[in-house]
């Protein structure tokens, strides 16, 4: 294995893993679940993504590369959509924001709405 | 003896059984005319019994039979001697009475066809018994007389009285075949030979085997039982429930005496020691005299018969038991006499009942006018019956008196016995034949007649022919009692007793029987009062006993099931799992497989441990969770980390699974709980958790010492090296988990997916069948479908 | 839940998914996968197509009864077992077969044919649990 | 892969060269026949006037099957079928020996019985929701449990038949019926995980599932391993599969929930295969731990089968009774395993195949009982012998057989197995099994007083509410009672094939041998 | 047409997911994307969005730097000892109106600085986002108009 | 490991000891995972080296692959197992439905707690 | 062992330490909770981490295979996410749990 994919890979791992675990203290500080969404959302999704695309460069085949871009995608393509569900429902129930919260703009009837489905 | 009658005998002995399907047919066909049909089956078993007779004479034994169960030494195989005949020209010959009495005495009954078929049962299996030579045929044809008793005193089904009777009749009888059962197998286990015929001829000294006790008492254990020995006799006296032909068939003539002929068959292998010698002479004389004086308190013509039939069955079991020569020819005559007159006497209880319509001596007189032919049959029955002259029964009691009288103060005591039960039964006899014809006329029913001929040819019949047996009583020893005695006896004897019986102290005796007898019948009214102010004070009766005996034994049962079953859960799993604790921890200490002390994996990464350290977490966060999502959450936690584990330990098959898997588990947990309001947490009481948690935490001990000790031991890795080396070249697979399988081991997946498609649609009707009502457990009835 | 962000993206994610289920059932025999993981694979990608557009497309998108799919799917298995009584061996004996296709070799296998049904019961059974469970949960 | 290019291997090494007769497909068609027939009828399970149609003639034509294997088996001796062609122990082996072929026929005996009555017993939804399906898949379960001769495929086949019991257990969804189903499926779930348990330790210790295979290495293994820990661990699991005291629980708190033609085929079916199970592994695999087990088992055995018969004197609802009896039953099965002499595990095969026909016969004809007396309840049923004779008179006949009274088939095993434990001087366990016969006695013979001999009062109304099929109804019945009626008058035939097949369980060189023809191992 | 299309599409992701480029496999991965577009017949909304191939291009190298940036912002947030934020939730208004339109629109802005779209009122009119940083809505609103928004409707009008 | 394997096994146990149907579920859930580590670890541990071998020399690395077997083994327990759990999960559903309860010390419609005595006559 | 293999071996043993750290503030989330979204929140972006880590295993052993288990992991977690959200969407305000952090605990509802 050449010297520089050796450099990328190393390097893509400890990014990787190091915002997976920025992701992970987001979910520890941030005040409430809306917030900790952001970060594992976006951070988390990112690191892994990161990590697999780096086995995918390291193993040296097109295949498995393609393979985790697919994968990739497929998470990015995923990862809002659970946020947005999440977000969605715990609002509807009445999970309310934080305290520090500014300004809430939902119509009122969303909070506490029971959704049929 | 040669093929032909070989075969016929076997024809004889299944020809009961053969008549006994068809009779509900020819019942329909010959209407009330149909006893005289089936009557030729007995007929035909006396004749072809009959014919035996010369040999028997001759001391030779017919013997005979086929191969039945060669793989277990059973043979359907007859043994007849004296013993053997006698029994089955009673049974054949009375039976042909019996048959034609039912026929008059249960005309126009609906189930007259059942009833025949019923009787003609018994009768096969009650001559199956007497001439059976192996113990189990013996013991198949002992069983099949209870069961087709059982079939007979519950015969009138829809009163309550006749069911309980012949349900004890069943559970007493019955449970004394159990007995005999182990005694015959005991044998068996002693001496090696299976058939009786054998035992009789082998010179095995039973007696003297360290089982002997144990065979005497499980062999007594049977006959007592049968023959109605004090205190198992009180289901004789209920058996009365039985139609009249029922109780002077089965319960005076035959089927009482099986035990007695037990007892006989077993005298020359069993019987000549103390034990036989003490045992039987005192079951036999307590039952003659309690049998007796329970006779002289019943009013009840039926019941009379029945308890001095208990006795007449305690006076032969207490001669057999004596064992003297005398004494077994005594109980000889006495049996056949007794199956004669007491048969007859039954016949004319039925007869009166059936015609009077009463069986109370205090409510019926004067008949004589009405009924002078069973009037005849009757006195003459009882006269045999009271031992006078000139009636077979008095040559009986002779002989009884002269088997009796020994010097020793056990005979004497044993000769008073003899006496009052002889004249308490002169009482009986004649309180039956006198009271109802004599004195004014009384019935209840207008103008009471002999009736039919059916209805009196049987006494008229067998009271002839207790006359005619006396009388030609030479010819009666010579082809009956000698054989039989001898049989009994397992020596050559002769019988001399006739109607001129020798001057002496038998002679003597029967004379103070007979003042006592008639001293006796002029106080039989306040001997009755007074045994009835006795009865009343005792109180208890085993007759009650069983009925406290039953009920005790369900209300046991009742609160032992609600103790073992109490229907709950978490009980059954408890004890499941102590269960498991103590199979596997108790041969691991008594067998001492312990394993060794393991060492400390030093070469564990960080991450391993880190990764285990989060499924412990997960474990017990399940635990201690506080509602439901956080538990199954952390029921998450811990799957993953499993799934972790295999794919650091080079299965990925395994964590691809467990990952799709555990997370399926959860989400199809989450869509249910959707629905639920459960709450997983913890109600247990502190006491109960820590007992649960000690159960759990033996149980996992005792599972990780087991499994220390297997990976102690080297392995074996034919099999995965087998795999490793031919998935590639042979199954074309590189995935070796893979190719095992769908192919090494295909058919392991084949089950396993027959089970996820079963899991499927069970899933699917249980969410899919639903009951609009909930209703209750009972509903499976079809009554209720009904309602529905 | 019908919300409309994920009603219009799940039929993209669910055709995805399936997809990939068939490619991990038949790359099962040399690498890690098969026809029983292909099965969660794609029952998930059905339930999450139920999740998001309801019951009922997805019963209609499968046109069969799921299990019926999963019988159908024991049958195949049972009958890739049976083939070999033709070859005179025993039951569930690995047969192939290599058919030139383009030049290639497109190769069959009884094996192969077994997986597949693993595939369909699988598939068929977890994907008829889900449904009824999603049902039951809707009304 | 096989290809012109690809490196030849030498085949024989690893494979089966001689070619599979059909006789030696015997071994596996009932299973196979089973479960591709259940999946058929799965796939048509909408069409439910179509399933009956279907099912019993299939069901006559397993019979058939099984009877052949059965007859083969009788004339070759042990034969084995290794699947996928590979060499034992590396494939899994199928190896059926008297014993497993003649409970296979006797359970599709019960099975075609209980299809046969399940025409008219279960409903629409009831087939719908895969009655039919339900009892092919558990009969391909039961026949593959007692033909394989590998010890994790045995747990597959125990794991089907388990589920697919669940399925039936439950269909219809009455309250009880659920109740039921819960408590036997989680005890049901942990007697098998046992069974898994023990087989995972059983793979650790001999690196082998194959039974001849293990049988062969036992003997050097026994002083190296735990294997009496291990044993009891197995005689644990089976023993609560079998219901036996005190893991009894789940089978009186189940067994009466479902309907009747279901609780037929359970007690037909499922308890005998933990006991053939635990006869296949402790008579054939581990007989020198058994040895040391025997006594333990033996008073399990007389425990159960008197606390089946004190159960039974205890009920009021005529199949909470017979569930007991069913128990007490295997008590008596028990008893022959504990001895492990010839007559003993004799009797133990005879009573096996005697309870399996006189308790599932018993079920069925309880549930007729039930349709014209009003009810399951003693206390309320009654007047059947007036109404219906020929189902009294069927009635009475098994009775009289389940408490092993002559001349009908329950009486010449526990014979056998009285005179086996008197031979070894185990007085108690002879006592114990007559002392249950007795208490059987009282317990039927109520149930005959009150439910059939009573006249019918106002409480029932007894002949106006069912009116019974001579076909649906009648004949499985008929033909059950038949065969107790035909083994309790001829046993010789059965008796001679139970006497074979406990001595090939005794001594099992020729089942070893038809998996090894050349003799060892590997 | 749309139907073909995508079914090449699936065929081609079949071909690059199983990484074995041959006609073999492109013809089998034609025949099963068919299949599977069979399951969703109902649900393939929308005409052709290749042939703005180039437009699409653009947006997503927007999104992937999005992305990335939110990625560093939330970061950043996290690990500055104090925590300063103003975290609500505002309506923000829409000028796509077609389901697919706003699907990407709320997925993109999930995925991009500080804002995760929580809901969409029924009328389709309002988004409504949640945003770490809501001092000054109207600018984050700004943004999204002239970033994704515009982008999109580039892309697809 | 083994001591892991006695955490499963106790945890899980002691789910089963509890009355309520949902933890007794989850406690099959974990019971398996407990066996499945079992019988893993009675075939013997090897790091990291998956059994699939590359198809050119398939025998270069017989000897240093996992051991096979109990990873088959597993896997159809596995399988198994989760079928078992989704069912006894839907029962339990159903049960609480319809016994509107999950305590299964109040489950008494199979073996009613006012269980009668039989009846004494004849 | 060249340099680059020595490099990359480093900073995978560097990242499976970061990821077991994320692990262990994912399954405190977890645990904590305090709301249920929360603990779904946790679960997914354990998923995530978990992603990760095999990722790094792939890397580490070389065994590539590992990329489609983590396809299929993350197609899982987002099921199992979409699911939960589900769950708690219908179940609805059951006051299950607390709905502002420093709430009520649950368990005290639920009594
Ligand atoms: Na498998
Ligand atoms: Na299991």
């Amino acid at each position: 294995m050449n010297g520089f994919v050796a450099i990328i890979v190393a390097i893509m791992l400890i990014v990787g893993s190091a915002f997976t675990l920025i992701a992970a203290l987001g979910l520890i500080r941030l005040p409430d679940v809306y917030t900790r969404m952001h970060a594992a959302s976006k951070a988390g999704t990112l690191g892994s993504g990161v990590v697999l695309i780096a086995l995918g460069i390291q193993s040296g085949d097109p295949g498995t590369l393609t393979r985790s871009l697919a994968g990739v995608a497929f998470f990015i393509l995923t990862a809002p959509i659970s946020a947005h569900l999440l977000a969605k429902a715990s609002y509807a129930v009445g999970y309310r924001l934080s305290d520090l919260s500014v300004v809430d703009e939902m119509p009122s009837n969303a909070r506490g709405e029971k959704s049929n489905t | 003896m040669d093929a032909t009658t070989h075969s016929t005998t076997l024809i004889v002995l299944l020809l009961p059984f053969i008549a006994a399907v068809f009779a509900p047919a020819l019942t329909r066909i010959f209407k009330h005319n149909t006893a005289w049909v089936l009557a030729i089956v007995p007929a035909v078993v006396f004749w072809h019994f009959f014919t035996f007779l010369p040999e028997i004479e001759r001391g030779e034994v017919v013997t005979g039979g086929y191969q039945w169960i060669p793989a277990y030494r059973v043979n359907f195989s007859w043994f007849i001697d004296g013993l053997s005949l006698t029994f089955a020209l009673l049974i054949s010959g009375i039976g042909v009475l019996i048959v034609m009495y039912s026929g008059g005495y249960l005309k126009k009954h609906p189930q007259l066809g059942r009833f025949y078929s019923f009787i003609l049962m018994f009768m096969g299996s009650m001559l199956g018994l007497v001439v059976a030579d192996s113990f189990l045929m013996f013991f198949v044809f002992w069983e099949l007389t209870s069961i087709t008793s059982f079939l007979l005193i519950g015969f009138d089904h829809k009163r309550e009285v006749s069911r309980r009777a012949a349900l004890q009749a069943l559970v007493v009888t019955g449970g004394g075949g159990l007995f005999l059962l182990a005694g015959m197998l005991l044998i068996w286990n002693v001496t090696g030979i299976t058939e009786l015929s054998l035992l009789l001829r082998a010179d095995v000294a039973l007696v003297d085997s360290p089982y002997y006790i144990a065979i005497l008492v499980l062999v007594l254990g049977g006959a007592f039982t049968k023959s109605a020995q004090f205190p198992l006799h009180f289901w004789l006296p209920n058996a009365m429930e039985a139609p009249t032909p029922v109780s002077a068939y089965l319960h005076s003539a035959t089927m009482v005496k099986a035990g007695v002929y037990l007892l006989m068959r077993m005298n020359p292998v069993l019987g000549d020691t103390a034990a036989w010698e003490t045992v039987l002479p005192l079951f036999g004389g307590t039952t003659l005299i309690v049998g007796t004086l329970l006779a002289v308190r019943q009013t009840d013509m039926k019941l009379m018969l029945a308890y001095t039939t208990v006795s007449s069955l305690g006076l032969l079991v207490m001669l057999t038991g004596f064992g003297y020569e005398k004494a077994i020819e005594a109980a000889v005559l006495y049996l056949v006499a007794h199956s004669m007159f007491k048969g007859a006497l039954f016949m004319v209880a039925g007869a009166i009942d059936h015609e009077a319509g009463t069986r109370d001596i205090n409510k019926v007189g004067g008949l004589i006018t009405a009924m002078p032919i069973v009037f005849g049959a009757a006195i003459a029955s009882a006269i045999s019956m009271a031992g006078l002259p000139p009636f077979f029964g008095f040559l009986a009691k002779e002989e009884i008196y002269a088997g009796l009288w020994h010097p020793g103060s056990w005979p004497l005591f044993f000769t008073l016995v003899a006496i009052v039960g002889n004249g308490l039964m002169f009482v009986i006899g004649f309180a039956v034949a006198l009271k109802p014809f004599l004195g004014e006329k009384k019935s209840p029913t207008e103008h009471p007649h002999d009736g039919p001929v059916l209805l009196w040819l049987g006494p008229v019949v067998l009271a002839a022919l207790s006359l005619l047996t006396a009388v030609f009583s030479g010819v009666v020893h010579r082809y009956i009692s000698d054989p039989m005695s001898t049989a009994v006896a397992g020596e050559p004897v002769e019988v001399y007793i006739s109607l001129i019986p020798p001057i002496g102290v038998p002679l003597l005796l029967s004379v103070i029987t007979i003042v006592f007898g008639v001293v006796a019948y002029r106080n039989l009214e306040r001997m009755r009062s007074a045994m009835a102010t006795v009865l009343e004070t005792i109180g208890w009766g085993p007759d009650r006993g069983f009925d406290q005996f039953i009920r005790g034994l369900v209300r046991m049962s009742f609160w032992f099931t609600q103790i073992v079953q109490p229907g709950r859960l978490e009980i059954y799993m408890k004890t499941t799992f102590i269960v498991l604790a103590l199979c596997l921890l108790v041969p691991m200490f008594v067998y001492d497989e312990l394993p060794a002390m393991p060492r400390f994996p030093h070469d564990m990464a960080l991450y391993e441990m880190v990764i285990m350290a989060i499924a412990v977490v997960g474990l017990l966060a399940v635990i201690y969770a506080k509602n439901r999502l956080t538990a199954i959450v952390s029921l998450g936690i811990q799957g993953f980390a499993v799934a972790l584990i295999f794919m650091l330990f080079g299965a990925p098959d395994l964590s691809f699974t467990q990952f799709m898997v555990e997370t399926l588990s959860v989400v199809i947990l989450a869509l249910v709980m959707t629905r639920l309001r459960l709450t997983p947490t913890d109600h247990r009481s502190v006491g109960t958790r820590v007992i649960d948690m000690s159960i759990s935490v033996v149980c996992a001990t005792a599972f990780v010492l087991l499994l220390l000790n297997v990976t102690q031991l080297p392995f074996d890795q034919t099999l995965s090296d087998f795999f490793t080396r031919y998935s590639v070249p042979i199954a074309n697979g590189g995935n070796i988990v893979n190719v095992i399988l769908v192919d090494f081991r295909g058919t392991d997946t084949w089950g396993e997916i027959a089970v996820v498609l079963v899991a499927g649609l069970a899933i699917l009707s249980l969410m899919r069948i639903r009951l609009r009502p909930a209703v209750p457990i009972a509903s499976n009835d079809p009554v209720e479908e009904e309602r529905r | 839940m019908r919300t409309l962000i994920f009603r219009t993206v799940a039929p993209y994610l669910t055709s995805l998914i399936v997809v990939f289920s068939v490619f991990v059932l038949l790359r099962g025999h040399n690498e890690p996968g098969g026809g029983f993981i292909g099965g969660l694979i794609a029952a998930s990608a059905f339930a999450i197509y139920g999740i998001a557009c309801g019951v009922s497309p997805v019963r209609r998108a499968l046109y069969f009864h799921p299990m019926g799919i999963a019988g159908a799917g024991l049958t195949l298995g049972s009958l890739a077992g049976l083939l070999s009584v033709f070859e005179r061996v025993p039951f569930m004996t690995g047969l192939w077969y290599y058919v030139p296709i383009f030049g290639q070799e497109l190769v069959l296998s009884t094996v192969l044919l077994f997986d597949i049904g693993v595939y369909f019961v699988v598939l068929g059974s977890i994907t008829s649990i889900a449904l009824a469970l999603e049902e039951r949960s809707n009304d | 892969m096989a290809k012109s290019d690809a490196p030849q291997v030498d085949i024989s090494a690893a494979m089966v060269t001689d070619p599979a007769t059909l006789a030696d497909w015997l071994v596996i068609a009932p299973l196979v026949y089973c479960i591709a027939v259940g999946g058929f009828l799965l796939m048509v399970r909408k069409d439910t006037n179509l399933q009956p149609i279907l099912a019993i003639p299939g069901l006559v034509l397993l019979v058939i099957l099984d009877a052949a294997l059965l007859a083969h088996v009788i004339m070759n001796g042990p034969v084995t079928m290794t699947m996928g062609r590979w060499l034992p122990p590396f494939g899994i082996s199928f190896t059926v020996d008297i014993l497993g072929a003649l409970l296979c026929l006797t359970a599709g005996i019960a099975a075609l019985a209980g299809g046969i009555y399940g025409a008219g017993d279960i409903n629409d939804s009831g087939r719908r929701y895969g009655f039919y399906p339900f009892l092919f898949l558990m009969m391909g379960g039961v026949s593959g449990a007692f033909l394989t001769g590998d010890v994790f495929n045995l747990y597959v086949w125990f794991e089907v038949l388990l589920i697919a019991s669940f399925g039936l257990l439950v269909l219809g969804s009455e309250r009880g019926q659920i109740d039921g189903a819960t408590k036997y499926a989680f005890l049901n779930l942990v007697a098998t995980t046992f069974f898994l348990i023990a087989t995972g330790y059983l793979y650790g210790i001999f690196g082998t599932l194959n039974m001849a295979d293990i049988a062969e290495k036992a003997p050097e293994m026994t002083d190296r391993a735990p294997l009496i820990t291990l044993v009891s661990l197995f005689v644990l699991a089976f023993a609560m599969k079998a219901a036996a005291f005190p893991l009894n629980f789940w089978l009186p708190a189940s067994y009466h929930t479902p309907r009747v033609v279901v609780s037929a085929l359970f007690a037909g079916l499922l308890t005998k295969v933990g006991v053939y199970a635990l006869m296949r592994i402790t008579l054939v695999l581990f007989p020198a731990e058994r040895d040391v087990l025997g006594f333990a088992i033996a008073l399990v055995a007389a425990a159960t089968m008197i606390v089946g018969a004190v159960g039974a004197l205890a009920q009021t609802d005529f199949r909470r009774l017979l569930g007991f009896l069913v128990i007490s039953g295997i008590g008596i099965m028990l008893a022959g395993v504990a001895l492990a002499s010839q007559s003993g595990v004799t009797g133990t095969i005879f009573y096996a195949v005697h309870s399996m026909v006189v308790m599932t016969a018993l079920y069925l004809a309880c549930g007729l009982a039930a349709r014209v007396a009003g009810g399951f309840s003693i206390q309320t049923s009654s007047g059947v012998y007036s109404s219906h004779v020929l189902l009294a008179a069927i009635t009475l006949v098994l009775f009289f057989a389940v408490s092993g009274l002559p001349p009908f088939s329950g009486f010449w095993p526990k014979v056998i197995l009285v005179k086996a434990s008197l031979d070894v001087g185990a007085w108690w366990l002879a006592g114990a099994i007559l002392l249950s016969g007795f208490l059987t006695t009282i317990a039927v013979g109520r149930v005959w007083l009150l439910a059939y001999w009573r006249p019918a009062g106002s409480t029932t109304p007894a002949g106006e509410v069912g009116v019974l099929d001579p076909f649906i109804d009648y004949l499985p019945l008929v033909m059950l009672t038949g065969l107790v009626v035909l083994v309790g008058i001829f046993p010789q035939q059965v008796l001679e094939i139970s006497q074979i097949g406990s001595d090939q369980l005794i001594n099992p060189v020729d089942y070893i041998r038809s998996v090894f023809p050349d003799g060892g191992g590997q | 047409m749309r139907l073909f299309l995508m079914n090449v599409l699936l065929a081609l992701i079949w071909v690059a997911v199983t990484g074995l480029f041959s006609v073999l496999n492109l013809v089998f991965g034609f025949f099963l994307a068919a299949a599977v577009l069979y399951l969703i017949r109902e649900q393939v909304g929308s005409v052709g969005y290749f042939s703005r191939a180039g437009k699409f291009l653009s947006l997503f190298l927007l999104f992937l730097y999005e992305l990335v940036m939110s990625a560093i912002r939330v970061a950043i947030l996290v690990l500055s000892p104090q925590m300063k934020l103003a975290p609500g939730i505002f309506a923000y208004r829409l000028k796509v109106d077609r389901d697919y339109e706003i699907a990407l629109l709320a997925n993109m802005i999930t995925l991009t600085p500080g804002t995760l779209s929580v809901d969409v009122s029924d009328d389709k009119k309002f988004l409504y986002v949640h945003a770490i940083d809501c001092s000054d809505p109207d600018a984050t609103r700004k943004g999204i108009a002239e970033g994704f928004e515009r982008k999109i409707l580039e892309a697809y009008r | 490991m083994a001591i892991l394997v006695g955490v499963f096994f106790a945890v899980a146990i002691y789910l089963f000891l509890s009355k309520h149907i949902i933890r007794i579920l989850l406690g099959a859930a974990i019971l398996s995972n407990a066996v499945n580590l079992l019988i893993f670890t009675s075939g013997r541990l090897t790091r990291e080296v998956p059994p699939i071998l590359s198809k050119t020399d398939p025998v270069s690395e017989v000897m240093f692959t996992a051991n096979p077997l109990p990873q088959a083994l597993i896997l159809t327990a596995i399988v198994i197992a989760f079928s078992f759990f989704a069912f006894l999960l839907v029962l339990g559903f159903r049960a609480y439905q319809e016994l509107e309860t999950d305590d299964t010390s109040e489950m008494r419609f199979a073996e009613p707690k006012d269980d009668k005595l039989p009846p004494l006559g004849y | 062992m060249s340099d680059p293999e020595q490099l990359v071996h480093v900073a995978v043993l560097l990242s499976l330490g970061l990821l077991s750290l994320s692990f262990a503030f994912c399954v405190f989330r977890v645990i904590r909770g305090p709301t249920l979204p929360d603990r779904i929140l946790a679960l997914d972006m354990l998923v995530a981490t978990a992603i990760g880590f095999i990722a790094a295993i792939g890397i580490k052993t070389g065994y590539t295979l590992y990329v489609d288990i983590a396809i299929a992991l993350g197609l899982v977690g987002f099921l199992a996410t979409v699911a939960f959200a589900r769950f708690v969407l219908a179940r609805g305000n059951t006051g299950d749990d607390e709905l502002n952090p420093g709430g009520l605990s649950e368990t005290e509802k639920e009594q």
